[in-house]
Parts: structure tokens; C-alpha cells; sequence
């Protein structure tokens, strides 16, 4: 019985006419997101590179530090130009929130990127207000139709890449992660006062997301808990500092602490010519 | 927090997650409503399993149109609330339900008047839009979950319209649903719920094609020539 | 004391030159790897169109099947020619292994939907070897240096795409998954003899991996598992046509059936003029 | 099983896990030897943690170059056995325990001339090949995995150095891993195994600091101008 | 612990923990008894399902509510020991086993005289309340539980009824469960087990409904015009 | 290690350990063997699936009785190294394969004479004893594990035997299985695998039931009225 | 549904359903405006942690009480709402806060008199009962979950307060905490979460420990001898 | 049941069972008797990382012995229950608190003679055998895992000790864990809890280290010459 009803349908029953546009939607939708996926990939590695140059950043050679800082920005600004202008424009006219799955992991590891050279460069980091107006591009309107090439008034059409703010916050908790590999580099290094300077920083993070009524975004609460081991093991390291600076009187601590910076800090002044 | 700057980040986080909270929470409500409409609707429709349900079919599907009024009504409410453009941040709250009620919707029309309805005329009933960017609309792939549902209660109609001895529904269903599944045939799905539906859909189309086997092999076919010769 | 030895080590240091290298070949590796999950995604996709393509060849008009069979063979042919060769590309003198993460996916779905498509079109599948045969490749080899545009003989090398065994038979095994929804969707359209067939068939198929020590081997297991699931499935099939086809005598169902299926007899009957 | 192709097919499939399981338990036995040898390099250089360690040092070096003889013997039978060009194919069952002799042979030869040993070496040592193209090979990876076993062995032993009296150490410790420490910084490392182990790098090389910040304001730092001032 | 204060808090801590465990391991005791009782019961009435259960269906009845006495009298006992107020405390030990009972009871009850049993009625012969402010008592959604179950039960009576050739069963039970499913479809159910549950009653509805089906299109309906003619 | 008495202890533990794993890597080599014995046996008796299995069922029987000869010999091996008394030390090495072999030799023997085997003619079919006491035995567990799972195969086999136009088996099974389905019920099983396993059997309980119904309803019944009936 | 009966029976179950899924939605607001209220006191409590904390702890602490305030009125509340007998029932609405705000009570007290809070002043603190016998209770097993929080905080304080400078207070914290973790010993705590929670608290012990050690190593143990020696 | 043999079948089956699981219940019951004594000896032991623990530490240990006794019966108890030859078929019920008694045992006859307790002594301890064959014994491995246990405990007790200001005792404990450390190194472990365990070791011995190296830093290790120069 069912044979001759899917032989008999031909390609004017209206079932099958309905269904193959239902089909062509679909794909499109299908190979909208296939594409921004790829970008995002995209996206996540170099913010990945971004981060690992800027923690090269870590050197009292300031004009070592202040080329790092340009490249970084660079190329910040080079994935807002170009993959996250791509999504953009894959996303125009169409509810971002459809895509937002293709796009997350990018959008959260550029925000990590973005923060941290912020945070290294100016000492602070600007509300997600100010990555919008970067996320806004100016599309020129190409006259159709109109083959003549006179000279025209070119229009531009503003294409907007939303990035809902949970995903910025999402970002931020995972930027406390290098904050952290950052404080305890500085031990290393003998940058004590940006230890209790980035960890204060971090506790001002922590303190903000313990404010936040956050049930219900279970993503956000895992952050916060890994967020707390960071926060925890950067207070341990300034623990240390205090520690140890206090076994000796405080003025003989920053003798000492001089005594052993004192080839850097000659090459920090040598900075001054 | 001694950070100022800090302070108003989060501040404003915690707008933005409380203004969020307050949308889902009248979604949440709205949603309970369209969820009692639907399962007034389906208690409605289930008169047609019943052994006399036939008679009762047309005064069923009236009423059934009666309460997609109020349906329409919530929808409007809901799209009052949804801000534009963000259909599918919250999508998850209605998503269900509007797959039940394109099932109900569809299933009154088959009722009706024994055809397949459009997504346009789904949208119609449910008081939405059919494209995204008009609006508050109906999505495509709800609107299809909600024909493979359909599929399942036409088997399960198909076996008992038999018991009710109407020998002619069952072929009926057959064609119906024999069009819809080459229909969904034709369609690319990915790896994801709905062609997971899709797949379960075979055993649908399996019963019924037994049923209508079992019409034929017993000359209980209506208007086929070997009902003749098989009883004989 | 941390500071000065990260500052005094400059580029013409030892270690410092040694990292540059591993870095400049971790990031080979990882370039590569990355190109290669590209591809495979490509291939991903492409194959489960092609098996949804060919789950349309339920059709008795044999015109309609071969014309669907042949679009298949040639888009499996042009994912061998396009896209398995540039992973092959990547690949020469690589050992696969190390990247067989990376296209895992693609390949299996690729054996999927080549092994649905022999099985459709000649009732068999082929064995893995007929396979390797078409995974060579011959590149030709540039002549370098020599610039003159003499007509040269030009020298070809050969380069293969490896494809572990296992993943062959993991391919086979989510192949089996495509043959249950054949064989069921056949008796929607009541192609009898063919869930028959089929179902014979994957007993052969599970009769094979029973056979077969799999300890250790995880995936295979598991999906042994599903297989078993998709078998049993179909036997229910074959004893639904059996056990209602026998309430009537075998002749008069043979009857039935050609009763019922009239018209579709008649429209292959055209199919000889 | 009627069908003949099919059991063909499995025949050969048998016939592949079989050979490769036959493979792989061989491989686990060398690798088990391998381990074995490990052991006993380790034990031999654990002696440098010891409160008199520091003078049975080249001692232990010496014996653990004979124990590394051993190790290039098995590393030979590993590479006659794993087949060209699948060495990744294989590669988990002696990955780990080629980490350790990394970090053992980087250990035995910072001991023994207070440098970093380079791939090269460390392959030779272990009488292996450096490019995958040549052969039975060395992993990037997994010499940087040992060298990163290293210093967490180095921060223990800045410690314990100490407490045997050695004060020069430490500084000697520090250096090297300093430089290490740079020289990681220049990799760009995907957030695998061998990050992972990396970001806890940053534990020893605090620790190393703290024991040379102890060591001056102590005055105990050879050579240290404030060593003086700070003493008096 | 030096502190007395502490010491004491910690003291009279202990002696609470310690006596609720002793009541949790004696309402274990007694579960287990009434598990026992449970078992019984139904391996009692698993005689329907028999090729000729029908005729031992009342004494097995019988025999089943002999079996209930004891299951009142453990009732009893736990109903002695759970604190006043605490029932939910310790709620999940019987839980599980109530609604067996609810099952069982209602099978009786519907094989004896064919209605639906109410909650009162369960009450009744489990020796329990039905209020919570009365004492220990039956919990509604236990009791709901319960009648699912005994869906299930039915189901797979219809079909050995079949067997069996009793082929009026089948319609009994048909009518019954359909009735059952009708009215749960009133419910508003939140998303929990229950409603998990219920979900799964659309199975057994439709088994039970093929069943009927296979009756009737082979005129074993019983009292259906086709019968006689097709029986003829 | 300076001290003596140390070394002394550590080393005779290093004996002790490497003896065991000794035991351990012997045991393992035996049950691959006996693995690979389950895994023929499983292949020659998968035959009754088949469509014409039934013909070849004696001779099936008799390759898989050969098997077991050599599953004696390799049980025997194993008692042999196990120590006494530390059967359940090493136990979990053998438990699965067992289990299943239980079920291969159940199923051997219904094929044979259709009726269920004791755990004494499993026990001398495997070469085992039946007491702990009297050495490598067989446990209880296993055996019960492995007739659960020859209900499960027995399902599958009702249902392949329709489809091979065996009408008869699946009553033989149905009657087999339910008495088996009583019997398990009697036991009071704890919340463990087998508990878990045992709930399972339920499902293959009505799987059989649903194929002799529908044997019956269609008068495929063997030695039922209807039955000459259609058959004449 | 022809049968009223049932109809009748169903009615009745439908307004029991709605009346409790009224009742809870009624917990749930509450519980969600407690929920707010711990997070401001946990917020303002924070200020401990920061670098000049010790100044502002006592101004804290005054408003941590004021914010108790709202609490006692919102457990008020909840108390009015959760019928009588059925605390248990719905408890897991409030469970996690109701510990949370244990711990914030109880840090309160330690930060304000350096004493172990009573279950007693908690409940006082939180607006209800101790007996369940009494009405709404704070439950023991919330009570310790709550100072096992505690523990954990005092830990991360230990080490912030030698961060600040104040060396006193890891010592009083150490005492406090160890007395705390010989009380809980004594408990014969069963498997559950609260045994868990317990497990976690040797790390808490042993990391304030280590501060403690730490500090004396440097002699800047007040009251210790050699502390004197190094501060002059 | 119809069928009697099976019906003995399965009740000889049930005997079996039943028998089992009361087995099981007396050694549980016992084990938790067991798990009480560990409990108090762990407490009575705590002192050390009191303080002014060292002046009690000898009374400790007595009350310990005495507690042991109590142990020592207990045991008694349970190897009279645990049936001949399947030991280990119910030792999960006591392992852990065995390995914990060994720990314990391990720490007392540390802290009365500052040595290594042998397995012997440790099974006279707990009133058990030493070989698997004499009857129940105490296994190698849970005596291994109990010495484990101690090397954390001794970790803890060398950072207490420095605090209560012993600085001899962490001294002591750096040779007593050093050599356990170098005898454990000697043992090819395979991939089990006792490796896993042994791997967790390194770091005791790391803080161990540390703490000697604090102290030495400081010249305040007992004997060193540098102490003599800066106490003065
Ligand atoms: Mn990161
Ligand atoms: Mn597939």
C-alpha cells in the first residue's frame, strides 16, 4: 500500500512543494551556523596567542613592554575587523541568540584576551558598555541597478555583533585564571607589589560576582567556584610575601628586596636617556 | 568593594540578570496558561479514540477552535514581552508547548477538513508570525515536531477508528501521513531532535501500513476490487 | 632576584634559541592539526547529506534510483578527490596516527554513508582494501630550479590517505544504524523481501563483530551495543510481516500483495518500454 | 555466518586486532623493563636530596649513565617492534615513562655540567631518533613534559640543598630554571597535558625564589655584596 | 578538647545523631518485612497471567487479602515509630514500597469487583491514614503512583487474557484504564517522577488498545455484529 | 635506604607483590583463553537465529559441547593457580566470562532437552565444583547472572522462531521463562547487579507473551481449536 | 470521561495537586528574598578578607545584624506558610540557604566575641525554633553544615589576617577551629553529605596550622619569647 | 510455580541467599564496633598536635594499647563469622577500617620507640594472622596503605611540633618518612589505590623537607653549628 503513495507523490503534490522549502531553510540555517563555527574556531585560538604574548609582557623593558602592548592590540583589533565583522554580518538580520551556541567559546576567550590587555596596559578594565560601540561596523550600501559610475553618495548600513553580557562576565571569570598565572609569575620575578595589586583586583571581581544573583546560570557558578581556587592561591602568594618580608625589619626588607633588584632597576633607568 | 569602577560593572550586571529574571518570570506564567489551553484542547480532541467518537468529531473541533482563541490571546501577550530580536533567548520557555499546539492545530485541520496545514494557517491559529523578522513568530522546526507528533496520534487513530468500525479512516491516514513522511524525506536534518522524532516516525507509518494491511488481507478495504475476491 | 634572569636572558641565549624552534614546531603541529579538524568537519557534513540523499533511492522507478545513485558516487568520489586528498596532503610524512583525532569523524561518517551506498546500489559492501586502492593519490613533482618551458616528463608521487581498519569498522557498525531505518521505512512501502534482506544482513554484520575479540577497544563495544539494539529491532520487523502474513495462506498473500500493489506493478511495467 | 564476503571481511578484521594486540603486549613488556630501569635511575639520584648527597653526586651520575645503556637496549627492541610510521599509533603505552627518562637524563646531565641538555641529547642518550622521519623518535612534547618534571625535582632539591648546607645551589638552580621558565614562555602551548603541567611550573619556580630571598636577607647568598651588610 | 562547653554541645549532638539512626535502622527493619509482604502479595496474584488463571482469580483475592492483614500490622508498627511531624523525614525508606501496595490493593479491588479503588479504600487496607494531620499517612501521590502501575499490570493482562482466550477482558480493561488516563490528564502535573511517570501511560493505553483491535477486526469482539458474521 | 631492617621488609614485600602479580598476569592469559572459548561457543550457537537454524540446532549443540571441552581444560588450569582460600580475591578476573558461560551451557541444554539446567550440570560442564569448600567452584551469583541472561536470548529466540515459521518454541519458551520469572521472584534480592539484571527479565517476560499472543489471536497456536481451523 | 465517579475522584486530586503547587511557589518567593538577604550579608562580611578589614569588621558586623533582621522576618514568613507536620516535606527549599545563613550567624558571633555559636542563638538569630516538636526549626544537621562553612572561611581569614599584619588572630583561629574539629569527631556522622562536608575540614585544619607554624618559625607568635627578641 | 523441581530449585537458592545476607548484617554490625575503637584511638591520639602535646604523648599511647584491646576482640569476633576461605569475598566491609588501624597501630609504636612497626606486629596488634592461610589475616596491601596513612599524619605532626617548639621531633620524622619513602620507591606497584596513594606521598615528604629546611635556615636544627652561632 504505502509504495504507490510515495510513487504516486510527484513533485507538485503540495506536501512535497511545502517541504522543499522547509528543506532549503533548514540547510541555510545549518550552513549559517557550520560557518560562524569555523570562524569562532578561528577566534579562539588567536585570543589564546594573544594572551600567551601578552604574558611575555612581563618585563621591566618598557619599550619591549609597550611594543607587546601594540602588537596585542593590533591584533585585538584585527579580529574585531575582520572574523568578528564576519559574524556580524552572518548574524545581520537574524536573532543572535539562534547562533549564540556557534559563537560562545570565541566571543568568551576574545573577551579573556581583551581584558587582560586592559588590565595590563591601563591597570583597568573598561565596561562592556565601550566593546560594544567597537562592535558596531559601517557596511557601504552599494547602489543596484545603477551601473553608471558617477560619482554617488555611498550610504552605509550599521551592522551590529551582540554579544549578550552574561558572555562578557563569562569572559572576565575565566581573565581572573590569567590574572593568577600573573600573580605568581611576579613572585617569581620579584614584582611584589603587583601581587597584592592583582590579587586585591581579583577579590574586587570575586566580591562583584558574590553580589550577583546568579542561580539559574549554572555556567556562572562554576566559574565562581574556580574563581574562588584562583583568588585563594594568589592570597596564599601574598600570604608568603608578608610572611617572609616581616622576618626582617620592613626597611631592611626593601633594602633587600632593592639589593636584589638593583641590576633591573639600573636597566630601568637606563630607559630615562 | 573599594573599586569603583568595578561596582557599577556588576551593578549593571545585576540589572541586566534581574530585568532577565522578570521576562522569564512572566514568561514562566504566560506559558502556563498556553500549557492549560493545550491540554484542554488535547482533552477535547481525545474524543475521537472513543468508540462512538466519530459522531462527536465536528462539535469537537469547534470547541477546539473556540480555545485557540485564547491561545492566540497568550501569544499575543507573550510577544508583548519578548524584546525584539530575541526570540530565542528565551525560546526554551515555549518551544515545547508550541510544538503540542502545532500538533493540535494540525490535528483539527486533518479533522476538519483532511488536509495538511501550512505553516502559515499554524501561524495563523496561534495568533504569530511566519518569518522572524516580523516578529514574535512560529518556528520551523517547532512546526514540524509538531506534525511528527501528529503522526503518532493518527496511528494510534488509524487502530481505533477499526475498532470503531470505520474501515474508511484508517486509508486516509495512510495517504496522510505516506505524503508526510516523503515530505520529511526530503528534508536535511542534522543530528538533533528532530531527527531523532523523524526516526521514531518509521514505526508510525509502520502501524498504520499494518492496519491497512490488516483491512485488505480481511476485504474490509472500502472500494478495492479484492475485497471481493479475498472473501470470497 | 626572579626579575633580572628573565630580563638578562637575551635572544642570542642558548635556551632561548633551542625554545624558539620547539615553539616554531609545536605550532606546525598544532596548524596542521587544526586544518585537518576543518576538513573533516567538511567531510562530516557532506557524508550525512549524501546517506540522506540516498535514503530518497527507496523509489522503484529505476531511473530515479540511478540517477540518485549516481549523484552519490560522485559527490563520495569528489569528497576522495577534494577533501580526503588535502587531509592525505597534510598528512605525507606525518605519521596519521598523531592526528587521527582530528578527522576521525569525518572519516567514519564518509565509510558510513560509501558503505550505505554500495550496500543500495550492488548488495554487498566492498572490503576496506578496495578502499585503500582509491585513498592513493598521484601529486605531481614540480620540477624546481629549471625554468625553461621545455616539455619535461613529469614525475608523480604517490601519496596515500591512511585509514586505520578500526575505524573502517566503527564506519560499519554506524552503517548498520542506516540499514535499520531501510529496513523499516521498507515496510512502510512494503518492500517485504527487502526487510528480509536487510535484516539477514546485519545478523551477518553482528554474527562478524560477535566473532571478533574487542576487548579493549571501547568504541567498538559500545557500538555493538547499539547494533544489537538496531538488529533486534528488525527481527521484530520480519516477524511482524511473517507472523500476520501467515494468516492467510502463502499464495493468497502473495495476492494480497500484488493486489495491493497494482499500480505500482504498472508503473514499473512502463519502466520496460 | 552464510554470508562468505562478510566473514572474509571479519576474518581479516580479527586478524588486524589480533597482530596488534600481539603488538601491544610486547610493547607493554620492553615498556615494563623500561620502567623498571626508571626505577632504578630515580632511586640512584635521589641520594642528591640527602643531607650528604652532594658528594656522591658524580658517583650516582656515573651509575646512572650505566643504567641508561640498558635503557638505549630496550629502546632499540621498542623500535624494531613499532611499525614505520605508526608510532603514534602506539605512542600511550611508553609516553609516560619516556617523560621520566627525559627528566631523568636532564637531571643527570644538569648534575654533571649544570646545563640544559637539549633534545638531541637527551634522544641520544636514550638512543633514539629526534625527527619522527628518521624513525623510532623522541616526542617534542614529551621531552618538555620531563623537562618541566625537572624543575619541580630542582625546587626540592634548592631546598634540601640548604638544609646539607650548600648555599650555591640554590643560585645555580635558580638560573637554570629561570631561563627555563623564559624559555617556555616563548611556546605557544593549546591547553593540553603539557600546559597544564606548565602552569604548575610556576609553583617551583616561586619556591626556588623564596629559598634564594631566604638565602640573602640571611646574608647566605655567595658572593652577595649585602651579604655583609646584612650579617653585621 | 579542652572546652567543656564545647564538649557538651558536641555530646548532645552525638546523642541526637545516635537516635536517629536507631530509628532509621528499625524503620528499615520493618520496611523490609512489608517488602516481604509486598512480594508475596504479588506472586499471588501473578496467577492471572496464566493460561488458566481465570478460574484461581478469587482465590488468589483471597488469599491476597490475607496477606494485607500483615501488611496493616507492620503498618502499625511503623506508624509507632516515626515521630509526629517527621513523616517526610524519613518519607524515602517507604515511599517506594507504599506504592507497590497502592498497585497491589488496586489490582485486587479491580479483579474482585472491577471499579477503581480510592485513596480511602488503600487507606483502609494498608491501615494508614489519609490525612497527614490525622498521623501516618497515605501519601496522594503514592497512591496516584500506585494506579500507574497498575496500568501497566493491566496492559500485559490484556494481552494473556488474549492467550487465554478470554477475550472479554481485554474491553474490561480497556474501558477501565481508558477512564484512568482521562482523568489524569486533568491533573496539572509539575515536571517530577509522577508526571514522569503518567507520561509513560500513553504506552499501556495503546497497547491495550491494539489489543482490542486485533479483536476486533478478526470479530472476536464480543458482542460486535462483525463477530457473528465473520464466526458464521 | 641506610637502614637494614628496612630494606629488609621492603624487599621480601617486593617479593610478595611480584608473585602476586604474577598469579594475576597467569590468570589473565586463561581467561582470554576461556574468553575466546565463550566467544566460539556464542558464534556456533547464533545459528538458531538464523532463518533455517532450527535444522542445524543438534549439530550447533554438538560443536559448542566440543568447546566446552576445552572451557574444562582451561578451568582446570585456572584452579590450579589460584591459591586456595583467595577464590574471591581473584574473582573478579573470571566473573563475567563465567556468567556468560553459564548462560551458553543453559542454553545448550534447553536447545538439547528443552528443560533448565541445575548449577551441578553447569558446575561439571565447566569442569568447577559446586561448594567454596571443596575449591574453584562455581558461584551462585554467576549462575543465576547467567540464566537472566539466557532469558534474554530466549526472547529473541521466540521471536526468530516465528519468523522462521516455528510456531511451537516460543510456547516452550514462554512456559520456560515464566516459570524461571516465578522462581527468581521468590528470592529476596539485594540492591545489587543481579537485583538490577533481575528487573530487566521483565521486559523480555512480555516480549514472549506478545508473541504467543499474537500467535494465538491468530489461531498460530499450536494444539488450539482455532488453529485446525485455519490450518485445514 | 462518561464514569463521574472518577471524574469526581480526579476533581479532588486536582485541587490537592494545585493547592501544593501553590504553597510551594509561595516557599520559593520567600526562600528567593532569603537567598538575597545572605548574599548581603556574606557580601558585607567580605570586608574581613580586605586588606584593611580589621578597622571595619566591627561596622560589619552591625550591619550583618540589621540584615538578620529581614531574615528572622522572611523565616516568619515561611513558618506562616509551611503547613504544620510538614516541614520535611519542603524542606529542600530552604535546606542550602538555611545553612548558608548558619555559617554568616556564626561568623557573626566569631567575629563579634570569638565564641562558638549555639544552635540556640542561631535559631534565635534566624527567627525560629530548635525542636521540631515546636514549629519551624532550624534542623542540627543545617546547624553543622553551617559551622563547617565557617571553617573554611576562618581558614582563607587566617591567611588574609597575616596579609594585614594582624598575627593574632590565625592563633585564636586555630584554637577556635580545633576544638571545633575534635567536637566533630566524636560524631558518629554517617555516609551523607554532612560526612563529606566533615572530611573536607582536616584541609581547613591543616592549613591554619600551617599559619600558625608559619608564624612561630619567624617568632612572630605574640606572646612568644622569641617574638620579643626579634621585635626590639 | 507449577514445576516443582524448580520451585526447590529456587527455594534452595533463597536458603542460600538468606544466609548470606545475614552473614553480611553481623559484619557490618561488627565493623562499625570496629570503626568505633578507630574512632577513639583517633581522638586519644590527636593530642600530639596539641601544644603542650609531648608531655602527654606517653599517656596517649597507653590509652591507646587499651583501646586496641578492645580491637582485638572485635576482630576475634569477625574472623569466627567470615566463613574459611572467603575472606575475601567480604573484605570491602572491613578494609578501610583496617588500614586505618594499621595507620593507627603504625603511629603509637612510632611515637613509644621511634621505629618502623613490622606487618607482625601490627597483625599481634589487631589480634589476626599474618598468612592468608593461618585464618583471617591482615592483608599486605591495607598494611602498606595504613603505613601511608602515617606519612601524612607525621607531616602534620612535624609542622605542630615546630610550633609547640620541639625542633627535634620534625628531624626525626624527615629520616623516619625518608626511608619510607626510599623503601616504598623499591616496590613495583601496580596501578591501584596503593600507588595511587604512594604517589600522593611525595608530598609528605616535600612539606617534611620544608620543614627541616625552615628550621635549619634559621639555625635553629638541633646540633647544627650555624644554631649555636645565631641563638647566640
Ligand atoms: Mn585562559
Ligand atoms: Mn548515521
Amino acid at each position: 500500500k504505502g509504495r504507490e503513495v510515495l510513487e504516486q507523490i510527484d513533485d507538485n503534490n503540495p506536501v512535497i512543494k511545502m517541504f522543499k522549502e522547509y528543506g532549503a531553510e533548514l540547510d541555510t540555517k545549518h550552513d549559517r551556523h557550520e560557518r560562524i563555527v569555523k570562524i569562532s574556531r578561528d577566534i579562539t585560538i588567536e585570543s589564546k596567542r594573544i594572551i600567551f604574548l601578552l604574558h611575555s609582557a612581563a618585563t621591566d623593558l618598557e619599550h619591549k613592554r609597550e611594543q607587546i602592548f601594540n602588537e596585542a592590540d593590533l591584533r585585538l583589533n584585527q579580529l574585531i575587523e575582520k572574523s568578528f565583522k564576519g559574524i556580524a554580518l552572518e548574524l545581520e538580520d537574524h536573532d543572535p541568540y539562534l547562533y549564540l551556541r556557534a559563537y560562545t567559546a570565541g566571543v568568551q576567550e576574545f573577551i579573556e584576551a581583551l581584558l587582560y590587555y586592559q588590565f595590563l596596559r591601563y591597570g583597568e578594565i573598561q565596561p562592556s558598555q565601550n566593546l560594544c560601540e567597537k562592535f558596531k561596523y559601517m557596511i557601504p550600501i552599494l547602489p543596484k541597478g545603477n551601473d553608471n559610475t558617477e560619482v554617488m553618495e555611498i550610504s552605509n548600513r550599521e551592522v551590529v555583533m551582540v554579544i549578550p553580557l552574561t558572555e562578557f562576565f563569562l569572559g572576565m571569570a575565566d581573565f581572573t585564571g590569567e590574572l593568577m598565572r600573573r600573580c605568581i609569575n611576579n613572585l617569581g620575578s620579584g614584582n611584589i607589589d603587583d601581587c597584592f595589586r592583582i590579587c586585591n583586583y581579583v577579590k574586587d571581581i570575586y566580591m562583584g560576582f558574590l553580589s550577583i544573583n546568579s542561580s539559574g546560570y549554572k555556567e556562572i557558578g562554576r566559574k565562581i567556584y574556580i574563581l574562588k581556587q584562583s583568588l585563594l592561591k594568589m592570597e596564599y602568594v601574598c600570604y608568603n610575601i608578608q610572611v617572609r618580608g616581616s622576618e626582617i625589619p620592613k626597611h631592611m626588607l626593601a633594602t633587600v628586596i632593592n639589593a636584589n633588584n638593583a641590576e633591573v632597576n639600573n636597566e630601568e633607568d637606563e630607559g630615562y636617556y | 568593594m573599594s573599586n569603583i569602577i568595578m561596582t557599577e560593572i556588576f551593578t549593571s550586571f545585576q540589572d541586566y540578570l534581574h530585568s532577565e529574571q522578570n521576562v522569564r518570570e512572566e514568561i514562566r506564567n504566560i506559558v502556563k496558561e498556553i500549557e492549560k489551553n493545550a491540554r484542554e484542547i488535547l482533552t477535547v480532541l481525545q474524543i475521537i479514540h472513543q468508540e462512538n467518537g466519530a459522531q462527536q468529531t465536528s462539535s469537537s473541533c469547534l470547541k477546539a477552535r473556540q480555545l485557540f482563541e485564547e491561545v492566540r490571546e497568550n501569544y499575543k501577550k507573550l510577544s508583548a514581552i519578548v524584546p525584539s530580536g530575541q526570540y530565542y533567548r528565551f525560546n526554551d520557555h515555549w518551544r515545547y508547548v508550541t510544538q503540542r499546539l502545532c500538533f493540535l492545530a494540525a490535528l483539527t485541520v486533518f479533522l476538519e477538513v483532511g488536509i495538511l496545514v501550512s505553516i502559515n494557517t499554524v501561524a495563523e491559529i496561534l495568533g504569530v508570525k511566519v518569518q522572524a523578522s516580523e516578529g514574535f513568530h512560529l518556528d520551523l522546526e517547532d512546526y514540524l515536531m509538531g506534525l511528527l507528533q501528529l503522526c503518532s496520534e493518527l496511528a494510534r487513530f488509524a487502530v481505533n477508528s477499526v475498532t470503531s468500525g470505520d474501515y474508511n479512516r484508517p486509508l486516509e491516514i495512510s495517504k496522510f501521513v505516506g505524503e508526510l513522511n516523503a515530505g520529511f524525506r526530503l528534508l536535511n536534518l542534522k543530528n538533533d531532535s528532530l531527527r531523532k522524532r523523524f526516526d521514531a516516525l518509521k514505526y508510525d507509518v509502520k502501524k498504520i501500513e499494518e492496519v491497512v494491511y490488516d483491512l485488505s488481507i480481511r476485504g474490509l478495504k472500502p472500494g478495492s476490487a479484492s475485497t471481493e475476491a479475498t472473501t470470497e
